[in-house]
């Protein structure tokens, strides 16, 4: 778990995924129950554990319930090194009890499609007239709904974005403004989407631009949007920032746990 | 004397009628019974309903293998590599038909049929299209006036569950993480428990707080090692990572999976042939031992 | 480093509020925490709900002390011997109010709190007059037609849970049966565990399928040997039965009890106190050990 | 467990206790699972168990799972030698959802007042104006509503027999007839009723005598009940008959398992 900081974040040097873990982990705070599933926010988890966030706790739908990176790469969730020396290893109702009582801070979702309101699609889309099937929600749509508050991940492509997802599997803010709240839908919805190229944060439950990560332009990643896309300066009147950059300890840590760059090569 | 209720692979899946809904999967990415699963494709049992969270790729192995025409599910494919190409495939062909779920909708399912009850209510899946779909029902909670999701019981006729150890009885321990395992096994009719080892009585016995699967639901237990290969098992053998890997290459297109099938599940005739052919030492290595606990009087 | 949650009884004892809901007895005649009760009655914390399915005479001690308004309970009395007659006075003189239940509703109310919901349906009661209680609503289920009862979820403000180790964060291991424990440990708002032993949390993880009850959930962690007598603990102490029918005989009045809460409650500082003055060895003579467990990787 | 029968079953030399948990093991059939609670049924599963019922279970409320005695006598269901060696140490949720699935062959049930239908009330009763309290349910109204047959065993005392019970605490068969079904009660109700004189059956959801112990008059018997009790004669138009007396086996059982009287002695 020994960092090998050196102090010098250099510009380049990591991939856009390892930005990414980077920049999931920051959004893990001390203290946290967090719902990280698998692949890049189960790093992420690791990665803030490790770091800011030593008291963090993680837990897995499978029933798997940890305070610390497993001592293994991890291809999923029940990889024996995620178990062994679990604190926890129980089952679903458990651990998605956890969450319907409203116990969870915060919960990691991916999707093929996100919309303007942070509605996930992971179950079927179109290209074309092709009707193409997905693999569903898994635990998605309970993470969507009842977290306190949900981090989206998702591949910066401009295909993934649009006006309104196709078929919510995971609800973000619905319609925007208090349609959650309308909705009876129990927890606070995506506070931030993290994509290969820019950070986005939601403001009266609509999408909007908060950072770009190095080397990437603010307009350029708008442009990738089908609508409008709020920004930053919208918002606070702050322009848009850049991403910090991952720390030579946050990607020391990434490459200890995936070290052949499994989910974290581009 | 219990009734001694080891049988052959076989034999136990003989017993499965087609058009039968099963349960596997249970435990996630853990345990899963594939031995079982192969086993049901080999004696092509088909119209079956297949019912579980998750299944990693077993699911879209017994699609490829036709004997799947309904998927009741939250998630069917490939864990470590996105897509189960024969689920793709049968959905989009018009093969299969697919009962929309979340995970925590399927374990509520199986926890209504285990409590005896028609439905049970989440406050999950709302807002979400999943809600919509037909089996479900959103109503107003009578308490507090909420909206609220009334998820109906899914009680499978058979339900696949693989442990570690289990008694000629059919009691069972099993340990690591067990997602809908025990929901599973009370939701369903009948249970087919396969294990890694058969014990004797005396051992489970030994720690009956380890035990949650008991003989009066369960019909048949068969000594099945490796037989969740290449899923992991708990203080037995580690996932088999690039097989998953391999099985996705092998299977983008349908020759692919006929090919890859006619290898692992129609070219072998059973467990121990199968396990010869994984050439990897997948043993756990590093072995950490539970503290002590004791009972007495 | 996690929080260290370890305390003394009287701390953890001072910041459970007057007029709180407190469950206890979860796992019915095994582990009730006497030692966290009697405190309670120490303190005078006063106006109490209390739950649970049955409580042995821990809920007709409270009552007795007077630090009890409510019992929300399937049953209340002194398994051994019949009636607990502190209970039956204060119903009978109007001075306790009853919700009555079943052991099953009770379970359901505690997990319906655990689940995040407002009731969970069951087809028990039905026909009986526990089902026409105020709390309860008899309905049609909407998928069946059957009649079908509600039973609205009880959310504790603490519940106390006596276990054989815990760490000091809270992770902690209980085996024997375990009643309603863990629906209630996610039910309540806080947790206060009360421990035979306070282990390394390396003990705790090195059989993470026994560990139900985790830090997030725990509160405060008190090491409390014996703090369960006279009841059970699996592989511990056995059942003090002479000293529940001692209870009895002392208590069939108010004087009674008096005489006895002064000399086993009042007249004692703490349960090491307590335990020096029970002269009969309860210890576990004849241990049986678990089969060993491994996990790894 | 060995039995001492020497095949002589003589005439007393039983406390009728003893002859209540012989009559109520009878009960149990070979292969039932049981939900027996405690004391007399609890020893009586035990005798069952160990002569005519070997593959029989027993299940208890509190979580414990048995197929055999406990090897030390038991003045609860927790009592470490019930724990000992059992098949299953586990939860409320996880046994009483067998019954609730309607798993449960046979439950055993006790009752302070017993009505014409079986409906057992050990919540309240009135002694004259006094209303007194009692401990209430425990588990008995789920054993009562759900298993697919219940077994009652009552002190046979003339107060105890009541044309309607006070409050319905564990509902027999209602109001008589089909009133189960139509109250969508899910079990099949009491198929006996053993006290310390007799044991009654129930024909259309309403008591009969069926046997009455050694000793007992018929006549005497149904006088202590403030209804026109039906006898067997009415029912199938045999005779009451003679409860077979407990066998050495039996007796010898009893004595082991509840070797000071504690539950058995009169």
């Amino acid at each position: 778990m020994a960092s090998e900081a050196d102090g010098t974040g250099g510009a380049g040097g990591y991939t856009a995924r390892e930005m990414m873990v980077s920049a999931a982990a920051r959004e893990i705070e001390d203290g946290d129950t967090a719902f990280v599933g698998m692949r890049l926010p189960l790093i992420a988890f690791q990665v803030a554990v490790s770091t800011h966030a030593p008291n963090a706790m993680s837990v897995f739908e499978s029933g798997v319930v940890r305070d610390d990176p497993a001592d293994g790469f991890l291809h999923t969730m029940c990889d024996l090194p995620n178990l062994d020396r679990a604190v926890s290893t129980t089952g679903m109702l458990d651990v998605m009890g956890r969450l319907a009582r409203g116990d969870i801070d915060v919960g990691f979702l991916g999707g093929a499609e996100i919309d303007r309101y942070g509605n996930l699609n992971t179950t079927r889309v179109h290209a074309g007239d092709r009707e193409i099937r997905l693999p569903g929600s898994g635990g998605a749509c309970d993470i969507a709904c009842m977290s306190d508050r949900t981090v989206i991940l998702m591949a910066h492509e401009p295909r993934r974005f649009v006006e309104r997802v196709e078929y919510v599997t995971s609800p973000g803010h619905g319609e925007g403004g208090d349609w959650r709240e309308e909705q009876s839908v129990p927890g606070g919805g995506p506070s931030a989407l993290v994509t290969s190229k820019a950070t986005f944060g939601f403001d009266d439950g609509e999408l909007y631009l908060r950072t770009v990560h190095p080397g990437e332009d603010a307009d350029a990643v708008a442009a990738d949007f089908p609508w409008d896309l709020r920004t930053r300066e919208d918002v606070t009147g702050d322009p848009v920032g850049e991403t910090a950059e991952p720390t030579d300890e946050a990607l020391s840590l990434v490459r200890e746990f995936d070290p052949d760059g499994f989910w974290t090569d581009d | 004397m219990p009734a001694d209720k080891t049988t052959s692979m076989a034999e136990a899946i003989s017993r499965i009628d087609p058009g039968s809904t099963v349960a596997a999967g249970l435990a996630l990415e853990h345990a899963i019974p594939f031995a079982a699963g192969h086993e049901l494709a080999r004696q092509g049992i088909g119209d079956l309903t297949l019912v579980g969270p998750i299944s990693d790729v077993l699911f879209d192995q017994l699609v490829g293998a036709g004997v799947a025409s309904r998927v009741r599910a939250a998630w069917a494919g490939n864990v470590s590599a996105g897509s189960g190409y024969n689920f793709r495939r049968a959905v989009e062909g018009g093969d299969l038909s697919v009962e929309n779920h979340s995970n925590f909708s399927v374990a509520l399912a199986l926890q209504a049929a285990a409590l005896g009850v028609p439905y049970l209510p989440t406050r999950s899946l709302l807002g979400s299209d999943i809600a919509e779909e037909p089996q479900f029902r959103v109503t107003e909670d009578p308490f507090e006036g909420q909206r609220i999701v009334q998820v109906p019981a899914i009680a499978p006729d058979w339900a696949f569950v693989h442990v570690q150890r289990a008694a000629p009885t059919g009691d069972a321990h099993l340990w690591g993480n067990t997602g809908v395992t025990y929901q599973a096994v009370r939701a369903a009719e009948h249970v087919l428990v396969t294990t890694e080892e058969v014990v004797d009585l005396d051992v489970i016995k030994s720690d009956p707080s380890r035990t949650r699967i008991t003989r009066e639901q369960v019909d048949a237990v068969v000594e099945a090692p490796f037989g969740a290969h290449p899923s992991p098992v708990a203080g037995r053998y580690n996932r088999d990572n690039e097989y998953f890997l391999a099985y996705a290459d092998a299977t983008r297109d349908a020759d692919g999976f006929d090919a890859w099938a006619d290898e692992w599940v129609y070219g072998v005739n059973g467990r121990e042939e199968y396990r010869e052919k994984v050439e990897r030492d997948l043993s756990v290595q590093e072995p950490t031992t539970a503290a002590e606990v004791t009972y007495g009087k």
